[in-house]
């Protein structure tokens, strides 16, 4: 039965988008239960398989798909992370686009699209080699295309065709490490193994190494968002809101900061990383986008522009956490690839909210939308304080880990970062909250719809913000509690370190 | 270098004409402008090719029926060729084309 | 068993220009199963048995002629086979407002199932001229099957292409049977050498063979003729036809002479490929018609087909073997995938009314299963996976890693971004918004022919394992 | 010896013919007068069958059909020097000229071919049935061959028969008939109006003369030089020239021509298939029968061919002239 867990979990948003494409549009009531339903099941599968890997089994489907080379789907301790993430914030994320997409155009193709895009994250979760990997990295790009452009206006189209432009190119630079390696190093290399596999392999030349590392880290970077590769995502943000929560908080940008994870850890190996030198590097280049990152955001007007700038600096802390060489350090990292999702899709929800139900795009429109809105706005300012790393929020217990991890690792400098980094979150979020909560409401609002009589705004758009506003403050007061993500980050950790 | 003189008998001379025919009507298949010269030149380089099919099998060990058998099946074939670019050419002219 | 896939055919050829129109169409799909059923039971045999010899009329071969079914040839009879019944029940369909034509279609239809099985089973270097003539003829028919001024002006540039480069295959037959006095593949390779004949009747009947095959300078035929011809023609032709010549010059390079061929001609070839790629997709980017974009990217992926020369010939016998699983891989990935593109194009243009691009706008929402067999085509045709055509790629690229060839290696990436260049500017447009005409309507089985060979490319992703092992290149297969 | 070299001079001559007039007609002209010799050349390397067949088919009916075509053609536009042209073809020219001299020139140093199929061909020439070596071969050991090639002939006629009726499709007057049997007629002159008397008299006199030669040339094909093809194109040409003298033969294209244009290809199937029911091989012949059998096929093959070609004359497209026959 094991091995037909990893493909069901694939199956079911398979399935469920295969369905949904041939439904007509009009269908709101069948599709609907279909999505929630697939995000159930799918929860289901995913608890079920986390307590197996709790007990040390073992969930893998393997067939050859190449001579030498394998299709492998594995469960192990970091993918049940990523995919833990992916369902839970997949079947928020499904609510709030039912009821923000209600009435437009086109509604099965973007259902469908929406539920491919999610296999293909369950597919990077669970890829059990770089082969597999690479497979489900690049059919995230396709699935998310349609979700980009699923306005059809032409500021989406060109956005599209900006987004197309990074990650496909990042796409065949990551094949070519892929390649690299494989024809290097031979195709076991590929296995992604608890502490790293290319260790053992002789006779390998570390510059080649090294080139072949950089290669494919840059390759999976451009989805990850480093500072030179992240153009696409600021410009991706004219796409609808659950769209844009999708993308930033559980998608296409974890999916590169995973990817970063498995070549660092399941690939080279942590020991053999820093052994070659690379994690320098990486370091450096997950601060200067930290910094690079907040000081763009400071400078946006739009609010939807600032909160994905803000993304672009908190996905290279989980860079960071990675490259800060010891166990500290990369629990930083790994419980900030949740906390930092969590939170971001609060925001961006909320960001919706706004937008859908007072019509507000820019900063300055937001004065005094706490008294309207108390709701969204309560779940604004707990996202916005975890993002500063303020307790209770879950941010303040990953920026706590990778500032010990940082002096642990003895990179002092890193821990600066940390620091000058939430002082510029605080620079571009409080303000905002300022306006939220104390400065009178200025006059009409641009675009004001009723959409429902008793809440402040449609259920389906509020109660999904509320749940996660919940899980934002849960994951920082229950921390310590054995199923919180900082204890799964620990275990995870913890088998990468002691083999 | 044994050229001796039989072998330069008249089978290896049909051989080379074949060559040099087959030379001409492929500088002229690409030269000539109007369609139906193409296919003139077509015509002389196919049979070009018979002979130099013929010639070279033959100049050694005398008549050989097998290739003529396939030069036969030849010319039938380029007849039938002929026949299908005529008959293109005159649809394409009649429809109002430049040949 | 063998026979049985020349004899099928060519009994429903003869019918299908002795009955009138309606029985014609009755026999089509019945024919096709049972063409498909021989195909399979011949591949389990050779799966089973190994490669198997069958001499025609009963005479051994310096006289006869013998076929010779390995696995490689199975592999290309069945895709024949499936790639046709797709085509047929399309053309079934699509042909219904076309009367005239689709009188003379189906005769033209199973003469080229016969001149193909004929060509991928023979093992005699004249009969092989003979099934390309034959092959050549029924295609030329079917493009000119409409008789409008621009398919009659393409049929036209096609037939004086595709009869030039037959008469330099048969100079090239003349010559060795002159120097080796056989025309049997078999023993030619046996005994062949590097003699000044043998090498120029290779460079002949490889320029012959590089004209049908449209490869890079010699492709200027193809774009119209696949370009302007019906939808379910434009398929076979892109997927089968072009892809024979190329069987040919393949079986000739490695099989019949190998000797005689440099490693140089072989680096010649696969720059004749490079060339095809980056020209193709260049013209195809630059096409403002639907039809002629997906020709011009046939044009490109042929090239790839290319690399087989260089990354096999001068290479270690590991990077030879990668190569070959990887042109054989693309071979098919490409037929399925080019054949779901143009199928699925064709419905587009049935509901739209007009080629263009430019205005392809609101298709996703109208026609969206039609769109959707074209992007899983386009995903297999980009090489990304999972699909056919990524396998290949990957395979390819191996191979250039293991020869040391970085060149090839830096091409085939690049072709893939360019390739996706060119089909996304389709979906670019499509998504727009405001749809300003009215979509005729089309039959439900048209998209689903074209789903079928989508779904069938990108499955390749994930059973490339069962052609290879059928081909016995992999361990696994018996024999 | 000398003769060999004025025909191989004659040869070129007449293909620079071909090529050098600009006046269309003088090269066809050229080119039949470039056929002729040709029959002559393949008398000279002893091949009397491919003599006959030169003749018949090559200059003969090709002759035919371009001329015919001439009437169609209009006036070919002026012709553009155009430099790159020239250039590319006498680089490609020189290019084979030099490879095939150079081939030519080993072969003559190269030893005697490995197969000699002289010796195969008389060591298995009694058990194929015909004692004229060429149809063995064409009918026996190479039977595929001619089975395809005339296959060949019959795609090249349903091609035309394709495109000559898409014209009158497209005019739309007699949409009635198109649908059921194609029963519209080949748009030729009527039938006993213009024949000038010497027309009809010489019409008379050779048709029947054409017939009985090629029925001569179908029965000596399986012990002398002859056999199908030759044949076939004799009964062509008296079918063109009846055609010409406005005899109105196989102008209707219906299911009597359809019969007469796949007989051959039926038979030779039949015949082909038959013994693999009792465990022959394809294409092979059960012992004993194989001379009568190849007899069968050859005359069901000359029927086909002469039909295949006298179409292809008959229903090529062409202008509708005074109301024809529709």
């Amino acid at each position: 039965m094991n091995e037909l867990l990893p493909v069901a979990v694939i199956g079911t948003s398979l399935l469920a988008a295969i369905v949904i494409f041939l439904l007509p549009d009009a269908q709101q009531r069948v599709r609907s239960t279909l999505n929630i339903g697939a995000a159930l099941v799918k929860i289901a599968l995913v608890a079920w398989m986390t307590i197996g890997i709790y007990q040390q089994e073992l969930f893998e489907t393997r067939f050859t798909i190449l001579p030498g080379i394998d299709f492998v789907l594995r469960a192990d301790s970091l993918s049940m992370l990523f995919a833990g993430l992916s369902s839970l914030l997949w079947l928020f994320t499904t609510l709030y686009a039912i009821g923000y997409l209600e009435g437009s155009p086109h509604r099965s193709r973007f259902f469908g699209f929406f539920s491919l895009c999610v296999a293909s994250t369950m597919g990077i979760s669970l890829a059990g080699n770089l082969f597999t990997f690479l497979i489900f990295f690049e059919m995230l790009t396709l699935s998310t295309y349609p979700l980009v452009v699923h306005r059809g206006t032409e500021a989406s189209l060109r956005a599209g065709r900006t987004y197309l432009r990074y990650t496909l190119t990042g796409g065949a630079v990551l094949l070519l490490g892929v390649a690299l390696l494989y024809g290097y190093a031979g195709p076991a290399v590929g296995e992604f193994a608890e502490t790293g596999t290319l260790r053992e392999v002789a006779g390998l030349d570390t510059s080649v190494l090294i080139a072949i590392f950089a290669v494919l880290i840059l390759g999976v970077g451009v989805k990850a968002a480093f500072v030179p590769f992240h153009g696409w995502l600021p410009v991706a943000m004219v796409a609808p809101a659950p769209v844009s929560a999708l993308l930033h908080a559980v998608a296409v940008v974890k999916a590169g900061a995973f990817g970063i994870i498995r070549i660092v850890y399941n690939v080279y190996g942590i020991e053999f990383s820093a052994q070659l030198g690379v994690l320098l590097p990486l370091a450096v280049l997950a601060a200067v986008t930290i910094i690079w990152g907040s000081l763009q955001a400071l400078r946006q007007v739009e609010l939807k522009k600032r909160l994905a700038f803000s993304t672009v600096s908190q996905v290279s802390y989980i860079a960071l956490g990675v490259a800060l060489f010891g166990p500290i350090g990369s629990i930083g990292g790994l419980v900030h690839l949740l906390h930092q999702g969590i939170m971001k899709v609060t925001l961006f929800f909320a960001a919706g909210n706004y937008a859908e139900t007072l019509g507000i795009h820019r900063i300055d429109e937001l004065d005094g939308v706490g008294k309207r809105m108390p709701g969204t706005s309560l779940a604004f300012t707990v996202g916005a304080l975890g993002m500063i790393g303020l307790p209770p929020t879950a941010g303040f217990i990953s920026k706590w880990y990778l500032g010990i991890g940082a002096l642990e690792a003895g990179m002092a400098w890193a821990l600066g970062v940390l620091v000058l980094s939430s002082a510029l979150n605080a620079a571009y979020f409080l303000p905002i909250l300022y306006r939220l909560w104390f400065k009178p409401v200025r006059g009409a609002w641009p675009d004001e719809k009723i959409l429902a009589g008793r809440f402040e705004t449609d259920p389906w758009l509020l109660l999904p913000t509320l749940a996660t506003m919940v899980f934002t403050i849960a994951a920082g007061l229950l921390a310590a509690h054995a199923w919180s993500p900082l204890s799964w980050a620990i275990l995870v950790s913890v088998r990468e370190y002691l083999p | 270098m044994s050229l001796s003189f039989e072998a330069f008998n008249s089978d290896f001379w049909y051989a080379c004409i074949g060559a040099v025919l087959f030379v001409v009507a492929l500088y002229a298949f690409i030269v000539s402008q109007p369609l139906l010269k193409k296919l003139l030149a077509f015509n002389i380089m196919g049979s070009g090719v018979f002979l130099m099919m013929v010639g070279l099998a033959q100049y050694q060990h005398g008549p050989d029926s097998v290739p003529q058998a396939l030069v036969l099946t030849g010319i039938v074939v380029a007849v039938a060729a002929t026949a299908l670019a005529l008959v293109l050419l005159r649809k394409w002219v009649l429809s109002g084309g430049q040949a | 068993m063998i026979p049985l896939l020349l004899i099928i055919p060519l009994v429903f050829a003869l019918f299908s220009v002795l009955l009138p129109r309606a029985p014609i169409k009755l026999i089509a799909l019945p024919g096709l199963v049972l063409q498909l059923i021989a195909s399979l039971a011949l591949s389990v045999q050779i799966y089973r048995h190994g490669a198997s010899d069958y001499q025609l009329g009963g005479w051994e071969t310096p006289l006869g002629i013998t076929l010779h079914a390995n696995g490689f040839t199975v592999t290309l009879l069945t895709l024949t086979a499936f790639i046709a019944i797709v085509c047929a029940v399309y053309a079934l369909v699509y042909l219904q407002r076309y009367r005239h034509e689709q009188r003379y279609f189906w005769p033209l239809f199973w003469f080229l199932l016969a001149s193909l099985n004929g060509i991928w089973l023979s093992g005699d270097l004249f009969n092989l001229y003979v099934g390309l003539e034959l092959l050549t003829f029924s295609a030329v028919g079917m493009v000119a099957l409409t008789g409008s001024k621009p398919s009659l002006r393409a049929a036209i540039r096609y037939l004086y292409a595709a009869l030039l480069g037959s008469l330099g295959f048969l100079a090239g037959v003349g010559l060795l049977y002159g120097q080796y006095g056989t025309l049997a593949i078999q023993d030619i390779a046996e005994i062949s050498n590097a003699a000044a004949p043998t090498q120029v009747a290779i460079a002949l009947m490889t320029i012959g063979l590089l004209l049908k095959t449209a490869i890079f300078p010699l492709h200027f035929w193809l774009p119209p003729a696949h370009g302007g011809a019906l939808a379910p023609v434009s398929a076979l032709l892109s997927a089968l036809v072009v892809k024979a010549s190329f069987y040919i010059l393949a079986l000739l390079w490695l099989d019949l002479a190998p000797e005689a061929v440099a490693p140089a001609a072989a680096q010649l070839l696969g720059a004749l490929g490079a060339g095809a790629i980056v020209w193709g997709s260049w013209c195809a980017f630059r096409q403002s018609d639907l039809k002629m974009l997906v020709a011009y990217s046939t044009v490109a992926q042929l090239g790839y087909l290319m690399f087989l020369f260089p990354l096999s010939i001068g290479t270690s016998a590991v990077a030879a073997e990668l190569a070959w699983q990887g042109t054989v891989l693309h071979l098919l990935a490409h037929a399925f995938a080019k054949a779901a593109m143009f199928l699925s194009v064709g419905t587009l243009v049935l509901a739209l009314g007009h080629q263009s691009i430019k205005d392809l706008a609101g298709v996703s929402h109208r026609v969206p299963l039609a769109l959707f067999a074209f992007g899983l085509s386009a995903v297999s045709l980009m090489g990304l996976p999972p699909s056919g055509g990524f396998n290949a790629k990957w395979l390819l690229l191996q191979s250039a890693l293991l020869s040391g060839q970085w060149w090839w290696f830096v091409i085939i990436l690049i072709g893939g971004l360019m390739t996706a260049a060119y089909v996304f500017r389709v979906f670019r447009v499509s998504f727009v918004e405001e749809a300003r005409h009215q979509f005729a309507p089309t039959h439900w089985l048209l998209d689903v022919c074209a789903l079928t060979l989508a779904a069938a490319a990108i499955l390749l992703g994930f059973v490339s394992q069962w052609p290879l092992q059928l081909m016995q290149l992999v361990p696994g297969g018996s024999g | 010896m000398w003769f060999d070299v004025i025909l191989g001079i004659g040869l070129i001559v007449a293909a620079v013919g071909v090529f050098r007039s600009d006046e269309l007609f003088r090269s066809v002209v050229f080119f039949v007068t470039f056929g002729i010799l040709l029959a002559l050349t393949w008398l000279r390397l002893q091949a009397p069958d491919l003599a006959l067949a030169e003749a018949a088919i090559g200059a003969g009916l090709t002759g035919v059909l371009l001329l015919d075509t001439l009437g169609v053609l209009k006036r070919p536009a002026a012709v553009k020097f155009n430099l790159a042209k020239h250039a590319l073809a006498t680089i490609v020219a020189l290019g084979a000229a030099a490879g095939l001299a150079w081939s030519f020139w080993t072969l003559l140093q190269l030893p005697a071919p490995t197969y000699n199929l002289v010796e195969t061909l008389a060591a298995n020439i009694d058990d194929s049935g015909v004692s004229h070596g060429i149809t063995a071969v064409l009918l026996n050991f190479r039977s595929y061959d001619t089975l395809l090639e005339v296959a060949v002939l019959l795609v090249a006629i349903v091609i035309g028969l394709s495109l000559r009726q898409s014209l009158r499709q497209s005019l739309r007057h007699d949409d009635a008939q198109s649908d059921g049997d194609e029963t519209v007629t080949g748009a030729t002159t009527s039938p006993e109006q213009q024949a000038p008397a010497l027309l009809k008299s010489l019409v008379h006199l050779l048709v029947p003369l054409l017939l009985i030669t090629a029925i001569f040339v179908l029965w000596a094909g399986s012990t002398r030089p002859g056999g199908a093809f030759q044949a076939g194109a004799l009964i062509a040409a008296a079918g063109v020239l009846a055609r010409l003298g406005n005899i109105d033969i196989a102008s209707r294209v219906n299911l009597l021509l359809r019969t007469g244009l796949t007989i051959g290809v039926f038979i030779f199937l039949l015949v082909a298939v038959s013994p693999m029911l009792t465990g022959y091989a394809f294409l092979a012949y059960p012992p004993g029968w194989a001379g009568v059998l190849i007899i069968l096929i050859e005359l069901m093959l000359t029927i086909s061919i002469g039909l295949i070609l006298l179409s292809l004359f008959i229903h090529a497209p062409r202008e509708k002239r005074n109301g024809g026959s529709s």
